[in-house]
């Protein structure tokens, strides 16, 4: 029997997170409810990539306070990472291994028993043989960094920007993957720079400016601002 | 060596002299700037007189009022810089590794702030220590340099903690640096026993190691003044080393966050 | 003690990569190849290279060594794959002994392939017992290959890493070099003193000391990732 | 020099290099302080 926490999902109160002299992050506060899906828009340096590292525990946070489930990332990191899936631009890939070799070796270290070649086709990455990773386009890699971080059964997905790079193809593909990790009560917090696109998969949206959070709303009224696309 | 009257017949000595000299300077400065009476605004700079007074009394004792060595004849005078300086050097570097761990375990700044500190005058001193080692080993041995485990170790653990210093330049992320520089500091000092152990049995010719037992009377006195100067003035030395490293960190520090905004 | 599990899977991932690029493995071995070369060159008269056989393998190793352990942490950070690992999560201690032992295995490869060379350019005599051999060179890139590794990963994501590795290295490894030298000196020109076992006894030490102490230091590093 | 110590076993002269050991350690303390005076900002100097 699993008990359901009162205050399940993720809840963020006053998160603030600085780099040297500079606070990237202030007092930033965020519900989502479990199985809810946040979308963060909001121009580039806005602090949108350092809330999601810190929310995926890579980044310790300065101020407030982050809890997931009601447990607290930060202090509880080491059990929530198994539920954590994050997808950054830092793709965690080996260059020099090849696609299949790169999931088989993300899998192994992480003890999953996951049908590779399955997922690899889901993303829609063609067989590559050996070729290493070194070699793929920026789409590819995109595609393969997703079917990495699709190794996971996550519970909190963190996807920075999954839109870029993607062709049409490729976003068709990743939305109904967005479809299907929703479908199984994940929470969901993503970036992007494409409301648009990424509006019709999430519940809420909000927008960060200089670390603040200076918009909330539905992801339809999402503020389209000239230059940010 | 050079025929000046003894410590014990001068009615003041040269130590006392430089510290009431030293006074008087402060004294002076601050009626002429308009205040009062004289003030010492940071604790340290105490340790730092009191250091420099001990220091030049140490330094007349071992040049003129100590008799010649018994085996290492003038050259014995060498051993009042040496041996204190060897003393401190590991004292210092201790205070690194306790330092280092301390801000492993509590991740507390003025920890961080005192392994760079120790870090630099331990280097310093161990400088000291190597450059009167060579001259100790040049009249006695007749090489200025010989491959003997004291020497081998202490250069070793000077250099380690020289590449500690020069990592903690290469970064630039405050809470990486910190954290980094502790576990290079602590790496160098548990290097430290090893390496001794493993010169000793590569090769060996160095004398035992000197502690007030087996040093005449005498010289234990003027041993204990100049190793006292010593760790007086490393502490001050220590202390506005810093000062300054606090001041640029304080610089480098994020300014108070504002409060939050509600929408 | 979970993590002990996934330690294999680290050191197979590792010894994929080196495996996928072949040619920074042969180039390693070409490059303490060249090594050896130039020591022989540096010499006075080609008679004393049986001499100092043993300190110039182990100076080749040292050399070679820095190059691949500044490789293996490349690797990691070219995609922040470190970082990765950390948060997939996998334990930081499995992480550090998986590419310890990586490391110390392409160290002992590149030993493997030069000691025969050696044999043949600087005609060493041979008085030990291969066992022997082996086990100092086992325990000398274990050695070099334990606290390397937790240098390399301070030194990796610094500015200059590649100058700052040695500077930080060196100083640690001092036993390591003067033990495994002397060692190998005494296996080859006989060993009347039985000086041999307080070497390896040293090296043993050294080893325990830093296997167990890296692997604490280490996790502390990489949990300050951000 | 005493000339009864030669032969004796004392190592005997060497006053250069106890006069250059003195003068370093004060050159290197002196120095150091120097140094720490010029890094020190402005306002930390007291």
């Amino acid at each position: 029997m699993t008990v359901v926490p009162a205050n399940a999902g993720l809840s963020v109160r006053g998160l603030a997170r600085r780099f040297g002299p500079r606070w990237v992050l202030q007092r930033v506060s965020l519900e989502v409810p479990a199985g809810g899906a946040l979308m963060l828009v909001g121009p580039n340096g806005s602090g949108k990539t350092t809330l999601l590292r810190c929310l995926a525990t890579a980044l310790k946070s300065h101020d407030g306070v982050a809890t997931f489930d009601g447990r607290d990332l930060w202090t509880e990191r080491r059990e929530l990472r198994e539920s954590i899936a994050l997808l950054s631009h830092a793709t965690a890939l080996y260059d020099d291994l090849s696609a299949r070799e790169n999931m088989v070796v993300w899998a192994r270290m992480g003890g999953m028993n996951v049908d590779v070649d399955a997922l690899l086709a889901r993303v829609g990455l063609p067989d590559t043989g050996t070729r290493p990773a070194r070699a793929f386009s920026a789409g590819m890699r995109r595609r393969l960094a997703l079917a990495r971080a699709l190794l996971k059964s996550p519970r909190l997905v963190l996807f920075d920007e999954p839109f870029t790079a993607l062709d049409p193809v490729g976003r068709d593909m990743l939305g109904s993957v967005l479809r299907d990790i929703r479908a199984t009560g994940a929470t969901l917090v993503l970036s992007t720079h494409h409301p648009e696109i990424a509006g019709p998969y999430c519940d809420t949206a909000a927008r960060l400016e200089d670390g603040k959070i200076v918009w909330r709303g539905l992801p339809a009224d999402a503020p389209v601002v000239m230059g940010e696309t | 060596m050079i025929s000046l009257p003894h410590l014990a017949s001068l009615p003041v000595t040269p130590g006392q002299l430089t510290g009431l000299l030293a006074i008087l300077t402060i004294v002076l400065m601050n009626i002429s700037r308009g205040r009062a009476w004289y003030h010492l605004p940071s604790w340290e700079h105490a340790f730092g007189l009191v250091g420099l007074s001990l220091l030049v009394d140490g330094q007349y004792l071992g040049l003129i009022d100590a008799p010649r060595e018994a085996m290492m004849g003038e050259t014995g005078r060498i051993m009042y810089v040496h041996v204190p300086s060897a003393w401190l050097t590991m004292v210092v570097f201790l205070f690194t590794c306790i330092f280092a761990v301390g801000f492993l375990l509590t991740g507390k700044r003025v920890f961080d702030l005192l392994v760079e500190s120790t870090t630099e005058v331990g280097i310093i001193l161990s400088i000291l220590l190597q450059a009167t080692g060579m001259l100790f080993a040049k009249p006695t041995w007749g090489v200025y340099w010989d491959w003997d485990p004291r020497l081998v170790s202490t250069t070793v653990m000077m250099l380690s903690f020289m590449g500690v210093l020069s990592l903690r330049a290469a970064l630039d992320d405050a809470e990486r640096r910190a954290t980094w520089t502790s576990v290079g500091a602590i790496l160098a000092t548990t290097s430290m026993g090893v390496t001794y152990m493993s010169v000793r049995w590569w090769r060996s010719i160095h004398q035992m190691q000197s502690s007030p037992d087996t040093i005449a009377k005498p010289m234990v006195l003027i041993l204990r003044i100049n190793a006292f100067a010593f760790l007086f003035l490393s502490i001050w030395l220590i202390a506005r080393r810093w000062r300054i490293a606090d001041a640029q960190a304080r610089m480098d520090e994020a300014p108070p966050l504002p409060p939050e905004v509600t929408v | 003690m979970n993590w002990i599990l996934r330690v294999p899977a680290v050191v197979s991932k590792e010894l994929l990569i080196e495996w996928r690029e072949r040619s920074r493995v042969s180039s390693l071995l070409f490059y303490s190849f060249a090594l050896l070369l130039m020591v022989a060159f540096a010499m006075p008269d080609v008679r004393m290279l049986g001499d100092i056989a043993g300190g110039a393998l182990w100076l080749g190793l040292l050399l070679a060594s820095t190059r691949s352990l500044d490789q293996s942490f490349r690797v990691e950070l070219e995609n922040d794959s470190l970082e990765g690992m950390v948060l997939w999560p996998v334990d930081p201690l499995a992480v550090f002994y998986g590419k310890a032992l990586a490391n110390a295995f392409v160290l002992i490869l590149v030993a493997a392939v030069i000691t025969p060379l050696l044999g043949v350019l600087y005609h060493p005599s041979w008085h030990g017992q291969p066992w022997a051999l082996a086990a100092v060179i086992v325990l000398g890139c274990a050695g070099i290959a334990g606290p390397g590794t937790l240098v390399a990963s301070l030194t990796a994501q610094a500015r200059g890493s590649s100058a700052l590795l040695p500077v930080l290295l060196f100083p640690l490894v001092v036993p390591v070099v003067m033990a495994s030298a002397r060692t190998t000196i005494l296996l080859f020109q006989g060993d009347p003193m039985g000086q041999v076992d307080n070497w390896l006894v040293l090296l043993l030490i050294f080893n325990v000391v830093h296997w167990s102490l890296d692997g604490l230091l280490f996790a502390r590093v990489v949990e300050e990732a951000g | 020099m005493n000339p009864s110590d030669v032969g004796s076993g004392i190592v005997s002269g060497g006053e250069t290099y106890v006069w250059a050991s003195y003068a370093f350690s004060w050159f290197l303390i002196l120095g150091y302080t120097l140094s720490l005076w010029l890094r020190t900002p402005p306002g930390e100097k007291k």
